[in-house]
Parts: structure tokens; C-alpha cells; sequence
């Protein structure tokens, strides 16, 4: 176990800089989330922190020692992948045991190891399975396990539950939780998806470009976004965004509406006011429209959840989404008044597109 | 601080300890590259390269072992003789007519065996069997066997044309007859090979695409033509690039059937190559129908890669 | 201690040579013979050793060639003359049948030694020509009227009045050569072309004949030398050309005219005088040898009478000099040979030219062309002319 | 897969003629490997009988034995099974090297290479008859095992890594990373997972390879005269004689010559077709 | 556009029967959604209908014709499949072309079909670009396209969102729904995400193990599930599952904990006292223990999600799931007690695991 620092650490392919300095320090026994759309460069930093890819500029560090130049089997590290990467030729023992024999691990244990694994992931009976013989959960599984019997410093996730359906993905997320709770290796984890992120990470690092965009605790990443970019990403059904302009307090909607903020300018003096700005509001702050303040629009289209419904509603050019209650269900083309928690609103600047206030 | 310190110390140390490791056993991706294709490469320069650079050298050289004299620079002397040397055209002409022929006689059947053979047998052995022998027979072996076949009196061809009433046909008589039983030689031994290189192609295209295609409303023949045929390309051109060059090297069937004959109406360059190389010991002149002979494959390789290439 | 090393055919009785060299090993103790054998048909061991031979390589002291090489070899300078060893070349050559020393000097030099002999006979069944009271034929007229008759009168559709070899193989260009030299003319005279035309249309035009008149059938271009044997074998040929391996087979078990054959000099053509072609094999050694001196010792006593005798009784090999034949021990054990020697004595060589290889090429191809109905005699013999004209300049 | 849609079974896939298919099939591969067998099982006799016979009328084993006992047979086949085996194990080992150099590393002039290899695999051997056989006598190599297996070598190289490059292609670059973070070099990762993965097409080449060695005939004859190092292709012809060619002998001779590749061939069928299959040949 | 119906429809490979007789009317216009787990024979069923596999027993027609025998061709129908099947060597235009082409519709009108279908999906761009160029999400839409220039009386997908990624599979999803609503052609859906189903189909009807489960509106099968299974399948998270006893009005859950069920179950009389059933609570039924009726547990894995946070936590034998506001962050190990509310919960018999009540 052991932390992890990247000082200005650089790729680039050719004239092509795929990742433009990167400053992170990892905790040991944290488990940090790298997140970003794809191609942003999370498996390129990731894949250079395990040695797969040489490093174009600046330092890894894991523990006290400056990897750079060695190659992947001497940073001690395990890594599971996108598609498991699993042996196919070999049974699951097998390919948990390989790294060990390599190694030169004693015979007896290996086998202490494979069978202390195998039971804190329940895979003890598919020891003797090919990988071709496994569910994509179950497989998932032996992945993590072939990372554990090495008992490295550092584990990396790359997109580990994208192959498999969403009943599944809950599942297996809750495990690996508990899988680090119960270890608590360092993890150094990538994603796309917004909800893993979210419920793994000790911290989130938001990547974009090539570049970090916000870096925090899953909290911090949904209350303060950073920037539009960062509201937009972390949040599901997205956050919804509309320009407006502040005018004396208010802030006033491109469509027409308008939201008090009297309290939360407050504090920013009035430097704010007539700044364009873009709104975000999260689908899950818009409240019944009780009092004044809230936005009309015409419903699009109506998504019954069960346990919530998605109102798809257009409002000036733009196209909300509502997470409301189960039991409204509007039709389509009916026009639809609903209200903003004005203190959940967040504000960016519409030409940096940063957070404001 | 002081502790501090030395784990650095150590680190470092132990990092240059790798690093000797390193430079053995992580070479970088280049001199990897490089260590990697260095026994192939050896070999050929051995095995081809050098022996060719030595065809070349002789055939700008006059260099008749018949006569006993040590070889004189000929300039291109042997190539303008080719010119005026009526056998070199005909066996050239040969060759180009059996490539004509064979080549896409070869990928007809093959393609017709191919798509016979995707059928799905509940027994797959012999059929996979059936279209793997004729492609490891051996050519001399292929040449002789069918040679018997085309007897006029002891073979089983014309035993099967009397038996249906006809007239048996003297093959080796007429230079068209000759030739066709020759192509036909060819066409059987080499159609298994094309048929097993579309076979691999027709099993790499998706099985949904004849789906849709048939919800599209897409017939048999409209399949094959818009989906299996285009699809089957890329292999097509492997199979003809392999085929063509081994076409235009077509030694031993005609050799072991006719020996060129009646007369030198079936004799291929590659035989008068042999014939000038190993029986009348031109070495010079030789060396030069070979070097005709590479340009000749050179050039259709070269227009392949290209269509492969244009493709891509 | 000298070891050398000795080219063979594996077709030409390896286990009886290897008597002959434990002979010869005895006598000299200090020289060791190893056997190498090669390809059975003489194409396949020219092809090797001319592979060997154009790579100067030191591997074989002693080769054995077929009788169209020597003058080859020796134009390549692959062989060494025998020359400086044998004293009065004159003499010497003179012991073995002419046609033999003929072959083995080019320009003087004795090139080659000759090994045993070989020619080509006309088998015919002594059985149907006695029941139809025929004699053998003098002339190749003759021939086609005894085969004529004979075959009418069997009424068997199977029964060919004449078997030779029109396949584009070595065989053909005898096949050519045999109404050619029967009407005394010569292809090559001091190295250089003496073509006759006329006698080229004649000759090509006689067995053309044959097979438009019937007497040879008429897939007569896809006869190679061994098909004709298998033929008269199965009792199938009333006539046929062969070399002399034939006459062994058609007494072997497997034969249907066992004890039915004879064996006579090849026809005329009409006024002309019988004429064989001379086959056989002969000793080279090699230029590249290390061993040049011991080797052409070695050949000397395998190109010596007592070998000659040794070879014809112990492996009914024909003896290139002409006593041996009649020699008691050697009757006795193949009494053919009595039959066989006046035969030999027609056979003469095929064309002594560097350039053998080419020559054989041309006419091999267009006496095949010509009966295969490609080209007319006429036309045959033109193309003939032109080509060996570019040949041998 | 079993295309089993309402059309389909009034079709193509109608039983009784997917038997005369697979009837037609089996023919034309067949036919000429049965009837050198039958010939083996005639007498010389039988074989100039008109009309000639197809099946064998008194089937005998004499030519077999002929084909044992005037020809040491078992030692062609044993030189041609080593032989073949040597040149394959080389073959697959050199190309298996290169094909990973260009399937996976980058290197400038990939394509040219390649090209290179093809066009290479263009030149005839036969002329190139004497400059090798020089070569061999240079380096001491003739009458040895060696001088087969280096051209042997050469002449299977290009199309078994082009095959092979195909293979490598198309396994997951994740596996060997893998492998190296497990603790591997890359060469380690090479032949512990690549190779053991690309197992149908390293069989499809393995194949192609042995059947080109075992087949090879002209440098076989020239270069190994020594009767002890003959290999079947060569070994065959000696049954010939200067006119003779005993059909039934030589025939008998072929078929023992073929029925180690047919073996071979049933054994690996799957696994040469489906190597093919994975993409095995695609240029 | 047509009605669709299944008649006991049956489909055996040799002995084994895949599709146990399935009974469905589809109305006219109608989106239908099949949903189940993978291998229940979905696909199978739709193929059936596409006339892409033999029907074994049964009927099926299409408006009012029996098409058990037709070929594909005839039976008017498109499809979209999970994996696209678009022609790898023609352009999008021809791709799109090809089904009119061959019914020799004249090129005028083949031009005008494609370019208002590629305007309605927003593909006009990409007309003459071959499928390998495109993005997942334009591969799905291009097949849709090509669907749609047919202008059949049947659409039928298979699976068409499962090859993208989440982000891109809500929007898709929300463009499907769109795309219905404009065309209204009848369409046959299937897939293993209930979400699709809900948010998707008029009806939906869960299949398993080659039967009809329930069929019902996504209201229907939300809130009165048929069985265990239909509860468990439908809603995200899952549907809890515990073991209890009804005893004198109460439910008592093998953990400990009673909820009073009296008014509920007055209705049914009193023949449920001492049954043994399966109690079905959904994450987000769980409310804050105010009144006496909570379960209590030990917290294992909390998962914030920023809008809400999802704490899975153990009672007696069983892990529950409870969806609960973002605020609420009750750290792993801490006990816990939180309130059900008993008009939610769902009661299935314990034998038959059919719904009760
Ligand atoms: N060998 C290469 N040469 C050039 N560009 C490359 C190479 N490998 C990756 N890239 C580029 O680098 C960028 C980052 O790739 P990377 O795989 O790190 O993205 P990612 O964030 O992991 O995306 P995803 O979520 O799709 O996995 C991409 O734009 C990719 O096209
Ligand atoms: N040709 C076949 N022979 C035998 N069984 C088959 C065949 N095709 C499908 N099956 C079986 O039929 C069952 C139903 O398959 P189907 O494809 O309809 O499932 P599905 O519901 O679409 O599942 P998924 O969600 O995985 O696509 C499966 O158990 C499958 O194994
Ligand atoms: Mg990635
Ligand atoms: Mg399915």
C-alpha cells in the first residue's frame, strides 16, 4: 500500500498532447476516481502510471520511488481491465496464480492466496472454469481477483463494469466498495459514468482534455461544480442549462422566467449585476409550483420511472428535463408551470463558463 | 529528515540496479523491432536476397557452361536476344494464357466449393478433408497423377467419355487439347486453396447482415451479389495475389504432364527457364528469363498491394 | 589412404559395381570407394550433376555419364582427359566397339571411358510371325507389310503392328535418327550442322505414316520407351523399338510373351544400311576432384574387359567390347548377348556436341509435334533445320 | 450457424442436396487420392487391361511391399518427417518473432516490410538452384538435414507471417499488458500468451509449412545425394528406372506418402479452417 | 401500419421449447416492450415474427394476415438489430436505399424517403459516409434510418441501445419515444433494461423462461407486480425481498420487525393469518423512522448519488436497499432504523411467489 504522485506529468502522441500536465496526489489507502467523456486521457494516465505507456514529461511516483523508466512488472501494481483481459486459455486458478508464479511464489501459497481470494469475491466453485465457461459478472469478478492475490501497493480500475448490464453494474459497485473497505489498497479508478464515480470515489477527479478540471470529494463535485462542464457531467438525469442575465437581483431566463437570488448575491456584492450568465439546475431541484417564481413550458416527452417520472418539457430554445414525483404524469404538448428552488440554482459565467458566486 | 533521506538513497540505488535489467530485457521498442525481424531477415538475405543479387550479376554476363569459358560482361545482350527468340515468347505467351485461364477458372470453382462447403454438414471432416488434399498434394505428384487421367487409352477420362458414348479424345495430341487438360490440372489443384481462403472469408461475415438483408427484402442471388460477394473482397485479393504469382511460376504440371509438348505448345517460361538453367547450362541467358520472370511477378504483386492498399 | 567417390545410377545394379569396387579395394588396399547413388533416369542425374559440377564442387571423383554427355562435360571442362594415362590413345580406344570411342573423343582428347553398353533392338513376336509364316523384316517397308498382314489376320483390336517412342522424351530423338542414319546421312559432322533435309522429311514422314497407315496407333506421341515395353509385354505389339532393358522384362514372370520374342537389327529404309542408336554409359572423373589420378585409375579397371565380363554375367550388362560378347562365361549366363552383338555394331552416336542438350530439344519436339499431328513433315523438318541452325552456328 | 428461416428449408439447405453437395465435394477433392490407391492394389497387368478396370480386381498388397523393400521407404519418411518438422519449428519460430515486430510494435516502413516479404515469396526457387547449392557448400551444410530446412524455411516465411501478423492482431492488447504487469517481459508475454492464443493460426501455418517441406522435391534432389538423407518426394522418384515406371509401385509409394498429411490434416481441420477463419489470411 | 397477434406461439429446438405458447394482441399503433432476462426468448419471439426463424407451433398474424409461412421479405416488416447489421461496404445512403431498391422503388422517391428520414434523425450529414466512420450512437441512428425510408407496418427492435454507452442511451431512448410519437407506427421492442421499459413502451410484457409473466401498462407492472419476479425485474434499485409471517394483522419479517397491515388486509378476510410470504419493499418506500413500525439494521455500504443516496444495509439474514434523501450519510457499521411505509409494501405468497392481496 502506498500513495501515488503524478508532478506535471505529460503525454503526447507525436505533435499530439494527449495530456498536458497533470498535478495529483494520492493518499494511500484512498480511493480516487479519475471521470471525463471519452478521450479525455484518463486510460493514457492510467496506463502511464502502470507502465504500459512511456511517459512524455514530468514524474510518477508510487511510494517514495520515481517510476518513469521502469517497466510495468516492477512497479507492483495490478490492474484490471476494461474486458478483464483474462487468460482464455488458462482456468480461473490459473490465471490468478500466473502473476505469483511468475514471481516464483511458493506453490502452497499460492494456494493460501488463490483460496483467501476466491472467498472474499464467492468465486471459490469457478476455479476451474475457463473464462469462456463465466458469466461478464462473474468474470468481472475473477479480474479483481487476479488483482488481489498479487496484494500490490497500488490497484488500478480500468472502466471495470462497462461490459456488464445495469442490474449487474449496481451489484458489482457495491462490491468493490466493500472489497475496499475490507483491504483498503490505494485505488486509483477509471470511468466514465458519472454514478460510479459518485459512489466509489473517496475523491473525484474531473478530466477534461487532457487536463483536470475539478478535483474533490463526491459531495463537493455535486454541490459546488466547478465549472458547466463539471454540472453537467456529474448528475443523472443531467443537469439542465439556461442563459439568462441578472438583473437587480433577479436572474432573468433567456425563455422569460425569473429567479430570485436576492440572498445568495447577497454576499458577492452587486458586481454581478447585468453579467450574462448560464443557469444550471439539477432535474432533481425543481419543486410544484407553489409560489411565484417558476418556469413554464410545453411537455415533450413523459418518462415514467416507477419510482419517479422524467418530464422532458421545452422552455424558450431550450429542452428541460424535470425528476418529479411518480404520480404527475402529463401528456405530451400540454403546457407545464413548474417551480426552482432558487437556492440549489447554480450560476456560471457564460463566457468562461466557471462557477460563479 | 535524515531517515528520510536515505530511503531516497536507497530507492535510487535500487532504481539504477533495474535499470541495468532494464536496457537487457525492456529494449526499447525499436531495437525490439529490430532483434525481432533480424532472423527473418537473415535468413532471406541468405536464402534469397544474395542468390538473387548473383542471378542478376550473371545475367548481364555471358555465361554458357557449355562452353567452358569464364564469364564476359554481356552488357544486356541476353535481354535483346530474348527479344528475337521466338520459344521465349511462346512459353511467355503460355504462361500468360495458363494465368488467364487458371487464375480465375481457380477462383470460380474455388468459390463455388467454398460456398458448398459453408453448407452446414452435420459431419465436417470430410468435406474440410475433400478441399484440404488437393491443396497438399504435392504439384509433381498432382502432374502425374492427372497425366494418367488424361491417357488416351488407360485413363480414366476418356473410360468415362467412352462409357457415355463418346469418342475417347487424344490429349496429348493437340496443343488445345494438351492445354486444356493442363488448366483443368491446374484449376483442380489450386481451387481448394482459393476455396479455402473465401471459405475463411464467407465465415467472417456477420451472420445479421443476411438477416437484414432479407428483411430488406433481398433475394438469394441479391444477397450474394450485394452482400457475400463485396464482403468476400479483401480475401479474394489475398487469394488472387498468392495465386497469380504462383500462375506465373507454373512449373511442374505441365513438366510432369507434357514436358511442354506436342511440340513447345504447352512449355511455360518457368520450364524454359529450367531448361535454359539446368539442361542446356546457359547460365547468362538464364539468369535473364528469371529476371524477366521476377519483374513479371514484381509488377502483379505491385498492382495487388496497390488495389489492397487503395482499399484500405 | 585415398577415398573416392563414385556417382551411379541406382538403376544401374549399385550391389554388383560394389563387387567390382571390393575387387578393386583389394587389389589396392590403400584407395576406399564410397557409392553414390543418384536419380534413376539419366534427366534426373544430369540435373544433379549439373547442379554439382556448375557449383565446382569436390564431392564426387568419378561419375557415371550417359553416353550424350561426355562431349558436354568436356566443353564445361567438368571432366578430365584420359589422355596422359592411357599411353597410345589409338590403341587403346580401338579395343572397345568404334561407335564407343567414337563418343568418348571430342577434338582428340579422350574425355570419358566407356562403362557398358546399350542400343536399340527390334523386338518382334517370333510366335505370330511364324504362325503367319513372316520373316523378320529387312526394311521398314517390309515391316509395315508383315505388320499389316499379321495384324489383319489376328483380327485383334488390341494387337499394334508397331510400338516406338513418340513422346518428346531422349527416346524420340533415336526414334528421328533411325530412318536418318539408316539412309546414311549425319547430323553433325566436326561439330557442325550437317542437316539433311530431305532425309529429315523422309525420316519424319515414315513414321508418321506408320501411324496414319495403322501400324502404330494412334496416340503414338504419348508412347514413352517404358510404355512401349509394357505393351509388347501384355502381348499387345507385334513389333517394337526398345532399348536392351526390355529383353530381361519380357522374360519375367509377369510377361504374357515369355519365350515368344525376338530380337533383330533395326530395319533399313529401302537401299540404306541398318542403323541402332547407341546408348550406354561411360566413366568421367571429375575436374574438380582432389583424387584425379587415383580416380582414373579406378576408371581404367572399371572400363577394362574383366569388368566388362564381370558386369555382363553378374548383372547382364552389355559389354562395350565387341570379344566379350561371345566370350564362353558370358554366353552362358545371358545367351541373348549372342544375338544382341551384331545390333550393337550398327548403334551409332547420337550427334557428339557440346550442345547435345539443345539438339535433343529440337528434335525430340518436333518428331513429337509431327506425329501428334501438329505440324507436317515438311513443316517439321523446316522448323528442325532453322532451329539447330541457330543452335550450332 | 443453421440459417433456419421459413424460406431457407425449401431452399438451398434442402437435405438430399446438401448429400449430393457434399457428395460433389468429396469427389472432387478425393477422387485422385482413390484412385492412386486403387492403383496401388492392381497389377501391372490390370493396369494395361482395356477397357481399364476401376475397382481393383484381385486386390494385392505386392506392390506395398514392393515399395518397402526396393526402396528403404521408411527412411524417406523418416527424413521427410524430420525434415519437415525441423523447418516447421523453424518456420514458426522466426516468423512468430517477426509477426509480432509487425503486428504490435510501431515501426516506420510497416507496410513496406510487409511488402517486401510478399514480394520476396515472388522469386522462383528454381533459379535460384545453383547460387544456393553454392551457398550450401560454402557453409558445409550439404548432405545435411540443414540445407533443406533453411529454404524450407524461406519458402514457408512470408505467408506464415502474414498469417500470423492477422492473429496477433487480433488478440487484445489488454492480455498482454496484462501479462506484463503480472510480472512478464514483453518476449515472456509473447510466447506465454500471445503464441499459446494464436494457437489456430500458428496450426494453420505450422501446416503450410510442414506440407511445403514435405512436398518440396528439386532442392531435395540436389543438394542431399546421400542416399541415407533422401527425402520421400526424391525417395519416390527412384522407383522409377531410366524407362521404367511401375505405376502400381510408385502409387503405393504416393499413398504412403499421403496418408501422413491426410492424418495430419483430419487431426488439425478445425483448427486449419478455423484459422483461416479468424481473419487467418488478410493481407 | 397493423395490429400484431400471437396465438400460442411455441418455438422447440429439437426437445427443447424455447417460447411456451405465447398469447398477445398488439393493437394498431401500439409500442410494445418485451422484457426479461437474457435467454427467456425474447429475440426468439421477435425473430419469429420478422420471419427470420421457423414457427414450431401456433400463429402469427400481421393485421389480418397469417404469416407463419411467409419469407421475410413478404411480411412488410423492419428491424433494427442490437449490433446494427449495417452493410460494412455501402454508405449510409445506400444502406438506407438498399430495402427500396430492391422493391424497384423509383430513385425520385427514394431520394425524397431518405432525406425526410435522415432530417428526422439529424443524419443528412452523414449520408456518404461508410458505417466504419460513424460513432455508435450515429451507427444506431443510421439503422433506424434505414427502418424508417420502409415505411412498414411493423417495427421491430432488438436490443438497439445496449451497444452504447449510458449518456448516449438516455438520449436515444428519449429519440425513440420521439420518433414514435411522430410516425405512430406499431412497434415491438425487446430488451433486458426495464428502464427502456418503462420509459418506452405503451405495454409492457415480461417474458421468462419462454412464458408471459405480466403484461401491463408501466404502471401496471410498477406498482402491482404480478410476482417475485416481475417485482424484482421492474424498478432500479431492485425491489427488497424479505421473509415473514402474517400474524394477526401484522407482518412480522424474519429479522424481528412488525408492520402493521391491518387496514390492507381487512379486505381479504382473515385467511392469510399465518401465511408465509415474501414482503417486497421498494428502496424508495423506505421513510424516515418516525412512527413505531421501522426495520433496524447495520449499515454495510453507503452509495451517495448526489441527488439521492442509496444505503444497503442488513437485517436478519437479507441486505436491503434504501433510497433516501442526498443529505442522509449514515457512515458503514452504524446501526440504523428506518420507518416502511405499509400501503407500499407488496406481499407475495412464499410457495407460489404470486402476488397476494
Ligand atoms: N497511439 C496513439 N496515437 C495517437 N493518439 C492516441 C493513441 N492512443 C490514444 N490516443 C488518443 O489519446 C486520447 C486519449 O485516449 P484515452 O484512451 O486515454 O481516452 P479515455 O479517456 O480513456 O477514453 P475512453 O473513455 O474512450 O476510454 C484519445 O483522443 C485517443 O484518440
Ligand atoms: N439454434 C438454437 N438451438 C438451440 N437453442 C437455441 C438456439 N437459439 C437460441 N437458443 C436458446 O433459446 C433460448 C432463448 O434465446 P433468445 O435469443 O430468444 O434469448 P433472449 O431472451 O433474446 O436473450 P438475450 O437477452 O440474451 O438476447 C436461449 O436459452 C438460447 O440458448
Ligand atoms: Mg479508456
Ligand atoms: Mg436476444
Amino acid at each position: 500500500m502506498s500513495s501515488v504522485s503524478f508532478r506535471k506529468l505529460e503525454k503526447s502522441y507525436g505533435a499530439l498532447r494527449i495530456v498536458k500536465g497533470i498535478d495529483l496526489e494520492i493518499a494511500d489507502r484512498e480511493f480516487v476516481v479519475l471521470v471525463g467523456p471519452s478521450g479525455c486521457g484518463k486510460s493514457t494516465t492510467l496506463r502511464m502510471l502502470a507502465g504500459l505507456e512511456s511517459i512524455s514529461g514530468g514524474e510518477i511516483r508510487i511510494g517514495d520511488r520515481v517510476v518513469n523508466k521502469l517497466p510495468p512488472r516492477e512497479r507492483d501494481i495490478a490492474m484490471v481491465f476494461q474486458d478483464y483481459a483474462l487468460y482464455p486459455h488458462k482456468t480461473v486458478r490459473e490465471n490468478m496464480a500466473f502473476s505469483l508464479k511468475v514471481r516464483g511464489v511458493p506453490e502452497a501459497e499460492i494456494r493460501t492466496r488463490i483460496a483467501q481470494a476466491a472467498e472474499m469475491l464467492g468465486i471459490g466453485q469457478l476455479l476451474d472454469r475457463k473464462p469462456s465457461q463465466l458469466s461478464g459478472g462473474q468474470r468481472q469478478r475473477v479480474a479483481m481477483g487476479r488483482a488481489i492475490v498479487r496484494r500490490p501497493q497500488v490497484f488500478l480500475f480500468d472502466e471495470p463494469l462497462s461490459n456488464l448490464d445495469a442490474k449487474l453494474r449496481g451489484q458489482v459497485r457495491t462490491e468493490i466498495k466493500r472489497l475496499h473497505q475490507a483491504i483498503g489498497t490505494t485505488i486509483i479508478y477509471v470511468t466514465h459514468d458519472q454514478v460510479e464515480a459518485m459512489t466509489l470515489a473517496d475523491r473525484i477527479v474531473i478530466l477534461k482534455g487532457g487536463e483536470i478540471e475539478q478535483v474533490g470529494t463526491p459531495d463537493e463535485v455535486y454541490n459546488t461544480p466547478a465549472s458547466v462542464f463539471v454540472g453537467g457531467f456529474i448528475g443523472s438525469p443531467a443537469m439542465n442549462f439556461a442563459r439568462g442575465t441578472i438583473r437587480g437581483g433577479d436572474v432573468v431566463l433567456d425563455g422569460g422566467a425569473a429567479i430570485p437570488l436576492r440572498a445568495r448575491l447577497a454576499g458577492s456584492a452587486g458586481g454581478l449585476e447585468g453579467r450574462e450568465v448560464i443557469v444550471g439546475i439539477r432535474p432533481e431541484h425543481f419543486v410544484p409550483a407553489s409560489d411565484g417564481h417558476a418556469v413554464s413550458g410545453r411537455v415533450q416527452v413523459v418518462e415514467p420511472l416507477g419510482s419517479d417520472t422524467l418530464i422532458h418539457f421545452a422552455v424558450g430554445p431550450s429542452t428541460l428535463t424535470a425528476r418529479v414525483a411518480p404520480q404527475m404524469r402529463p401528456a405530451p404538448g400540454e403546457a407545464l408551470s413548474i417551480g426552482v428552488d432558487p437556492s440549489r440554482i447554480h450560476l456560471f459565467d457564460a463566457a468562461t463558463e466557471r462557477a460563479l458566486v | 529528515m535524515a531517515i528520510a533521506g536515505e530511503t531516497t538513497l536507497a530507492a535510487r540505488q535500487d532504481e539504477n540496479a533495474t535499470k541495468r535489467w532494464v536496457r537487457f530485457l525492456d529494449p526499447s521498442e525499436r531495437t525490439l523491432a529490430v532483434l525481432l525481424l533480424m532472423p527473418a531477415a537473415l535468413l532471406l538475405a541468405l536464402i534469397i536476397v544474395y542468390p538473387v543479387c548473383r542471378l542478376v550479376w550473371t545475367s548481364f554476363h555471358n555465361l554458357s557452361l557449355t562452353s567452358g569459358a569464364p564469364a564476359t560482361f554481356a552488357g544486356i545482350e541476353n535481354y535483346t536476344l530474348m527479344l528475337e527468340d521466338p520459344v521465349f515468347w511462346e512459353t511467355t505467351w503460355n504462361t500468360v494464357l495458363i494465368t488467364l485461364i487458371t487464375v480465375p477458372g481457380a477462383l470460380l470453382v474455388g468459390m463455388a466449393l467454398a460456398l458448398m462447403a459453408n453448407l452446414p454438414f452435420k459431419v465436417k471432416w470430410p468435406v474440410r478433408l475433400s478441399l484440404l488434399i488437393p491443396w497438399a498434394l504435392p504439384l509433381s505428384f498432382a502432374g502425374l497423377i492427372f497425366a494418367w487421367f488424361f491417357h488416351s487409352e488407360y485413363g480414366v477420362v476418356n473410360d468415362v467419355f467412352r462409357r457415355l458414348g463418346f469418342e475417347g479424345v487424344i490429349w496429348f495430341n493437340s496443343a488445345s487439347w494438351a492445354f486444356a487438360a493442363i488448366c483443368l490440372t491446374i484449376v483442380w489443384k489450386t481451387s481448394s486453396f482459393m476455396a479455402l481462403i473465401i471459405l475463411a472469408g464467407l465465415q467472417t461475415i456477420p451472420h445479421s447482415l443476411y438477416e437484414a438483408a432479407e428483411v430488406d427484402g433481398a433475394g438469394r442471388f441479391r444477397q450474394f451479389f450485394e452482400i457475400t460477394l463485396p464482403l468476400l473482397k479483401p480475401s479474394i485479393v489475398v487469394a488472387l495475389i498468392f495465386r497469380t504469382i504462383t500462375a506465373l511460376q507454373t512449373f511442374d504440371i505441365p513438366f510432369t504432364m507434357t514436358r511442354g509438348g506436342p511440340g513447345t505448345s504447352t512449355a511455360t517460361l518457368a520450364m524454359y527457364i529450367h531448361q535454359n538453367t539446368v539442361d542446356f547450362l546457359d547460365l547468362g541467358y538464364g539468369s535473364a528469363l528469371a529476371v524477366v520472370m521476377f519483374a513479371l511477378s514484381m509488377a502483379v504483386t505491385a498492382v495487388y498491394l496497390r488495389m489492397i492498399r487503395a482499399k484500405g | 589412404q585415398t577415398n573416392l567417390r563414385v556417382f551411379i545410377s541406382s538403376q544401374h545394379r549399385p550391389d554388383v559395381w560394389r563387387k567390382a569396387f571390393d575387387m578393386y579395394e583389394a587389389k589396392n588396399p590403400n584407395v576406399k570407394v564410397t557409392i553414390e547413388t543418384g536419380g534413376n533416369t539419366s534427366e534426373a542425374q544430369a540435373q544433379y550433376l549439373n547442379t554439382v559440377m556448375t557449383a565446382k564442387d569436390s564431392s564426387l571423383d568419378v561419375m557415371i555419364l550417359d553416353v550424350i554427355r561426355p562431349a558436354q562435360y568436356a566443353a564445361a571442362g567438368w571432366t578430365v582427359p584420359f589422355n596422359d594415362v592411357i599411353g597410345d590413345v589409338g590403341a587403346y580406344m580401338k579395343r572397345y566397339l568404334p561407335a564407343y570411342a567414337e563418343a568418348n573423343t571430342v577434338d582428340g582428347k579422350v574425355v570419358a571411358l566407356p562403362a557398358f553398353a546399350d542400343a536399340m533392338f527390334l523386338y518382334y513376336r517370333k510366335d505370330l510371325l511364324e504362325k503367319h509364316g513372316v520373316q523378320p523384316p529387312q526394311t521398314w517397308d517390309e515391316l509395315a507389310a508383315a505388320a499389316k498382314k499379321i495384324t489383319e489376320a489376328e483380327k485383334d483390336p488390341n494387337l499394334q503392328g508397331l510400338s516406338f517412342q513418340g513422346k518428346a522424351i531422349e527416346g524420340a530423338v533415336c526414334t528421328f535418327l533411325l530412318p536418318y542414319w539408316s539412309m546414311g546421312k549425319q547430323l553433325v559432322s566436326d561439330g557442325k550442322l550437317s542437316f539433311d533435309k530431305d532425309a529429315a522429311v523422309k525420316s519424319l514422314k515414315l513414321w508418321k505414316d506408320f501411324v496414319d497407315q495403322g501400324v502404330a496407333k494412334k496416340n503414338i506421341a504419348e508412347v514413352a520407351t517404358d510404355d512401349t515395353r509394357k505393351e509388347f509385354q501384355a502381348g499387345n505389339v507385334l513389333f517394337a523399338v526398345n532399348w536392351s532393358y526390355a529383353w530381361g522384362q519380357f522374360q519375367g514372370a509377369e510377361s504374357a510373351v515369355k519365350d515368344k520374342v525376338g530380337v533383330v537389327k533395326l530395319p533399313s529404309v529401302k537401299g540404306g544400311q541398318p542403323a541402332s542408336c547407341l546408348g550406354g554409359w561411360e566413366w568421367g572423373v571429375s575436374a574438380y576432384s582432389n583424387n584425379k589420378t587415383e580416380a582414373q585409375k579406378l576408371v581404367q579397371y572399371l572400363s577394362s574387359p574383366e569388368t566388362s565380363e564381370f558386369m555382363a554375367i553378374n548383372a547382364a550388362l552389355l559389354p562395350q567390347f565387341p570379344e566379350v560378347y561371345t566370350d564362353p562365361d558370358v554366353t552362358k549366363a545371358v545367351p541373348w548377348f549372342a544375338s544382341a552383338r551384331p545390333v550393337v555394331e550398327t548403334a551409332k552416336a547420337r550427334p557428339v556436341t557440346p550442345r547435345y542438350n539443345e539438339v535433343s530439344e529440337i528434335i525430340r519436339t518436333t518428331i513429337n509435334g509431327v506425329l501428334a499431328g501438329q505440324a507436317t513433315p515438311e513443316e517439321g523438318a523446316t522448323q528442325m533445320e532453322g532451329r539447330l541452325r541457330r543452335v550450332l552456328r | 450457424m443453421n440459417r433456419d428461416t421459413p424460406d431457407n428449408r425449401s431452399f438451398l439447405s434442402g437435405k438430399p442436396l446438401r448429400i449430393l453437395i457434399g457428395f460433389i465435394l468429396v469427389v472432387n477433392g478425393m477422387f485422385p487420392a482413390l484412385w492412386i490407391l486403387f492403383t496401388s492394389l492392381k497389377t501391372e497387368t490390370e493396369l494395361t487391361a482395356k477397357p481399364i478396370t476401376w475397382l481393383p480386381h484381385a486386390p494385392t498388397l505386392a506392390n506395398y511391399l514392393r515399395a518397402f523393400t526396393d526402396q528403404p521407404l521408411i527412411l524417406f519418411l523418416f527424413n521427410s518427417f524430420m525434415v519437415a518438422i525441423l523447418s516447421t519449428a523453424l518456420t514458426l519460430f522466426v516468423s512468430v518473432l517477426a509477426a509480432y515486430a509487425l503486428a504490435r510494435l510501431q515501426i516506420r516502413g510497416r507496410d513496406l516490410i510487409l511488402s517486401a516479404i510478399i514480394a520476396v515469396s515472388t522469386f522462383p526457387l528454381v533459379t535460384l538452384l545453383v547460387p544456393l547449392f553454392e551457398i550450401m557448400r560454402a557453409l558445409g551444410l550439404l548432405n545435411t538435414w540443414v540445407a533443406l530446412i533453411l529454404p524450407y524455411t524461406v519458402l514457408s516465411l512470408p505467408v506464415c507471417t502474414l498469417i500470423l501478423v492477422s492473429f496477433f492482431e487480433g488478440i487484445p492488447r489488454d492480455l498482454e499488458n496484462s501479462a506484463m504487469i503480472d510480472g512478464c517481459t514483453r518476449i515472456g508475454a509473447l510466447f506465454k500468451i500471445v503464441v499459446p492464443l494464436s494457437a489456430p493460426g500458428v496450426f494453420t501455418a505450422g501446416i503450410l509449412a510442414f506440407v511445403n517441406a514435405w512436398d518440396e522435391f528439386l532442392l531435395a534432389l540436389s543438394f542431399n545425394s546421400n542416399p541415407m538423407l533422401r527425402t520421400l518426394p526424391v525417395g519416390i522418384t527412384l522407383y522409377q528406372g531410366e524407362f521404367a515406371f511401375p505405376w502400381p509401385v510408385i502409387s503405393a509409394a504416393l499413398v504412403v506418402g499421403i496418408v501422413p498429411v491426410a492424418v495430419l490434416i483430419v487431426i488439425f481441420q478445425e483448427r486449419v479452417v478455423s484459422g483461416l477463419t479468424s481473419g487467418g489470411i488478410k493481407g
